[in-house]
């Protein structure tokens, strides 16, 4: 067992797979020379040369098509976007390339490629460079979808999806590259499709993902000096979903919050949601709740971008109402 | 006696054929959606795969792909199928006309967004590039693709890590009812690659010999100095764009102008100039395409429909892999 | 009142607004001399000229953007895509600049654009033109989204799109242009954010938009014939979304079913489905059901194609699960 | 003497000392995320401004914008502001400083997703040419920002549609740790641009004289002639790509060599060795600059934050008006 960041355990595991698997390379933006933007692919440039750590052009549409374009060669292309805002760019050659090639080829191709970066806001970006767009690549039949929260995760889910034959999106946080966690010293895999269960609870489950799971824990947190114990899922995996592991949890405890720090429409946090309202129907002692980012792009201002955001708080009183108690 | 030009005849002969059944079978309604037909275009993808070595070169290309798959020796049988939407075709029913695959046979596609192919088949390049296997992607596009940016972002990648892939821009001169000077900056394709340090050439796309000529030499200079090229074909579609095109846009005249210059007319004519080709043997190998052609039709009637259960396989790697 | 088609009845609207407001203009590929790839601007440019009815070059990035610019310059495009197909190419500018100027300007910008074109499935297209985006759009704040599925709709609503201040994403089918309907001779408009009733009933209400708005009357009508009176809402306005029409319907029938012919997972359908179960929990007397396109590419094969799409049959036998009923 | 170039070295001045006192404030603070400086370039704002007609010509660029926005006599008091994040902030305190935005002073943004602003400005043309008002849209972007499919597809559409704009690369030599004979096909950006029948004109953007000849060349030619063309500016960038770029990928000699060809003292030196300019009216220059810097900071200090309702303001142009 080792302490690290969450930076760290992605570098060890790209380290680690590309070792292992001559097919597996990164390309992106700055992730050579400069050694990452966020520094994940540090020293790897050093230890695999530039053919294996591949700087590109700033043209996100054109690598992430040769990306899939090598994929499809037999490759296992590593794509890193420097943020998710920017793939927007680059969503024709995720949809209708990554995701259709195995189904409208009749099964005959494969696209064993994984697109990773940050997504999500960070501090002080303002609207075009805080975006979560995991409810845009979760929408998307033949995509997997990765969202890990703890170091360890990081670095199981990665070598997981570096490691399989579809393509994987994965959602990483400029916010969580400095978290730290314990990771096993051997080697391991996080299966995908499997949530976890980061605090147990009796009295009510709140889900989330990515980031906004550690705000999730502190909400429970919270409610434990109140007497409530909330059990905390993290899903991890958004696609495929765990949705047994939802539903047992809410059944159990009979109320429900989600979070998500995506805008509310159309989000994994309101499917979610609805999920739990259909297949918990009978057991729901309160509708479920959601607490989402706002329903407005990302201002500047720091206090601003700080309200916009499903915090603690916010995840607290989502709590509290569902348990009819006083916010 | 040149055996492998008489092949290549047929092999023009047969995507002839081939677009001519498609067509009656779409007005039959054995055939639904986009059905983009190659008709006129044939010397083109006939001209360009005759230079590959299919043992490690891919090609990749947009809708209009029935002429790049027969080129590549794919079973007309197979793709048949597929435009009849059956289980026995190469893409099991799940891809139609715009989406024909064989990998086994080098094609990789088949793409029904306009330019898409492009950075994909810079990647299957750059795999090549990566492995060192010798091999080189053709990508080929139509005139009106020329204008995505997906071109200019794959142009640059190409050229700055030396690839092993040719462009071929197959310019009919319209995409959709668009002429192709309507919309373009510089007309010649060739000059605005210059603009990225890279070598055109143009060709005439209705001359096999011209097409041969061109990508002989831009698939030698991208395979043995890796350096990636792009070829002007200039040609031109007898049909329209796709079945459902009145076709306002052009007149029959200029349709007919250029049937007089047709690829495998001229080839023919040529070839029995030279006493190459005899209309006994002509006879035979227009017979032979023709069975070949009415056995993929019979072997796509014949065919079954995908089971109800192939809505769900083939969208992960393993079954119900996600939720 | 006529009776037209919606491929008519948006033409007549795009011919009213560009003869009443020299601002407006027409953009997109075949647009002008094609008369339109689905002939919706037919006679256009005779009318109105080139520069009022512009082809472009296949560049929906480009031409898109250059439709933003044209709109915070002053002027009031109407960009068609050729389908939403390929805006996929064109998010980043749906997204980063038009949906965010006004908020990223402080207010000081506006972009009075409409972006249309058909979406959603039509017949043998195949996965990468049989796609609904209607989620995508939904889920951004900053738009606003419309879906009319009847000519006076269509009609109505793309003249209030051409006159509204902010950027609308339209949605039409290319199975809906044929579509006939009542549309009176006088000049109306139609409001954003109203769903319109399009079947009154007690027994449950059935919600959708678009092209599955019909399949939703068909399937009241199988219903009808089984004595069961369902309410067939049309949101005709996905943003603004109508909730109180909703709620108040399904708090009188106590049963819901949603139809959308996107992907289910992060959806229209997944999201209205989850308002309508938060909203109306106390009155609910079943799951609401959601009846969705399949989670799948869309195949070619037309037998599979119908499959992969939410028809009448599955959405009364969805109605009648949610009455308890046999199917 | 040239009054107006002495008003030309002032507003260099005033985007120096901006961006050395909004370099000052992010270490204090009181600027968060990304600030991007413009410390180095500014002779291409400041050129390339003073050949428009502000009257009725158009400004767009990237995320660097600090130095365009000050070109076009935006308040400096009011982008200090923004990027305090502030309510009096040109944007309100919701950009910050990638999304400068001042209609009345023809700065139409600010753009952080890196090549965006190209289609965006090239419709800002279109209207321009639409209405026939004689005005000229100029927009500025990076080296890296070059070799994005938006560009591409702008060239030709400028090209084809004959809009009046000028394309002002920024040739900083950097995108971000790239340097740009790394990624570009083409070293000479003026021949890519050759390639889209589009005059190409090169300047040396540390010098301000160098870059209002060719600005002005090219804004001309846009205006009178409806030819968009691109102007290559050849600069440099003294501070890091943003605030935490520890520049590991230059060494310290090379900013130095640049900073030798100061655009500020070259001018400068210039007209004090002509007599234009005395160490005297120097003096008085910069400190009115200073005094203006100090009262932008002492405003933006001394202003409120935005109230917290502001969050759901300017979503749509009516408030509320979807949910
Ligand atoms: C991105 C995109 N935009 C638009 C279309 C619709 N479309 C299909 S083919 C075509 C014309 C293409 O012309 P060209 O590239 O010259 O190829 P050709 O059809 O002549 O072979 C258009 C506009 C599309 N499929 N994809
Ligand atoms: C589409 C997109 N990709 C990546 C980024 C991250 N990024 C911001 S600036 C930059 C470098 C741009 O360099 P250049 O265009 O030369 O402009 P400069 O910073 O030198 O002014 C990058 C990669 C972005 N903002 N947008
Ligand atoms: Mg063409
Ligand atoms: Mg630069």
């Amino acid at each position: 067992m080792s302490v690290i960041t969450y930076r760290e355990a992605l570098g060890r595991a790209l380290d680690e797979e590309m070792a292992r698997d001559g097919r597996v390379f990164l390309m992106g933006e700055e992730v050579g020379e400069y050694d990452g933007a966020y520094k994940v692919s540090k020293g790897l440039l050093a230890k695999y040369g530039p053919d294996r750590v591949r700087d590109t052009p700033i043209a996100e549409l054109g690598f992430t098509g040769a990306g899939v374009g090598a994929a499809i060669a037999g490759l296992r292309p590593v794509v890193e976007w420097m943020t998710h805002n920017f793939a927007l760019l680059a969503m024709d050659q995720v949809i209708n390339e990554a995701a259709k090639m195995r189904y409208m080829s009749g099964g005959q191709l494969s696209v064993p490629i994984v697109f990773r970066g940050p997504n999500g806001p960070a501090e002080y970006l303002a609207s075009q460079h805080s975006q979560s767009f995991a409810s845009f690549w979760a929408h998307v039949p033949g995509l997997k979808v990765l969202a890990p929260s703890t170091p360890a995760d990081a670095y199981g889910l990665l070598k997981s999806a570096i490691r399989d034959d579809d393509p994987v999106v994965f959602l990483e946080s400029e916010m969580m590259y400095g978290w730290k966690g314990e990771v096993s010293d051997q080697e391991f895999l996080v299966p995908f499709g499997k949530a976890a269960v980061a605090r147990p609870g009796r009295d009510l489950t709140i889900i989330s993902f990515s980031k906004p799971a550690r705000a999730a824990l502190e909400a429970a947190d919270a409610l434990a000096g109140r007497g409530i114990e909330a059990e905390v899922l993290d899903l991890r995996s958004i696609r495929p979903l765990d949705e047994a592991a939802l539903y047992e949890s809410v059944r159990r405890t009979g109320r429900c919050v989600v979070v998500d720090e995506s805008w509310p429409f159309a989000s994994v946090g309101s499917h979610v949601a609805y999920l739990v309202s259909r297949e918990c129907f009978d057991r729901l002692d309160a509708p479920v709740a959601l607490v989402s980012g706002e329903d407005v792009p990302m201002p500047y201002n720091h206090a601003l971008e700080l309200a916009a955001q499903p915090l603690a708080a916010k995840i607290e009183a989502a709590a509290l109402r569902a348990l009819y108690r006083e916010v | 006696m040149d055996d492998s030009l008489l092949a290549l005849l047929e092999s023009m002969q047969l995507i002839r054929a081939f677009e001519e059944k498609a067509g009656m079978m779409y007005g039959l309604r054995k055939i639904g959606g986009f059905c983009h037909l190659y008709t006129g275009q044939e010397a083109v993808a006939v001209g360009a795969v005759s230079v590959l070595d299919l043992g490690r070169d891919y090609v990749l290309t947009g809708y209009r792909d029935h002429g790049h798959a027969l080129a590549l020796g794919m079973d007309p049988g197979a793709i048949m199928a597929e435009l009849f939407g059956k289980a026995t075709g190469v893409s099991r029913g799940k891809g139609g006309s715009m989406h024909l695959f064989d990998p086994a046979k080098r094609m990789l596609g088949g793409n029904g967004i306009v330019g898409a192919q492009i950075p994909v088949a810079t990647g299957v390049a750059l795999a090549q590039a990566y492995r060192g296997d010798g091999g080189v992607t053709l990508c080929f596009f139509g005139d009106g693709a020329f204008h995505q940016g997906a071109l200019h972002e794959s142009l640059n990648l190409a050229k700055v890590w030396s690839l092993p892939i040719v462009y071929v821009v197959e310019n009919n001169q319209w995409g959709m009812g668009t002429n192709w000077k309507r919309v373009s900056s510089e007309e010649d394709f060739t000059l605005t690659v210059a603009g990225y340090g890279m070598k055109g050439l143009s060709c005439d796309g209705m001359d096999l010999a011209s097409v041969r000529g061109a990508l002989r030499e831009a698939v030698d200079r991208a395979r043995t100095a890796r350096e990636p090229c792009l070829v002007e074909a200039r040609t031109y579609r007898y049909k329209g764009h796709s079945m459902s095109d009145p076709q306002k846009y052009r007149s029959r005249d200029d349709v007919e102008e250029y049937r007089k210059r047709d690829p495998i007319d001229a080839l023919k004519g040529r070839m029995t100039d030279s006493g190459e080709l005899t209309e006994a043997r002509w006879a035979e190998i227009a017979a032979r395409v023709d069975a070949k052609v009415e056995a993929a039709v019979a072997f796509a009637e014949a065919s079954p429909e995908p089971a109800s259960g192939e809505l769900y396989t083939d969208v992960y790697s393993s079954p119900r892999a996600a939720g």
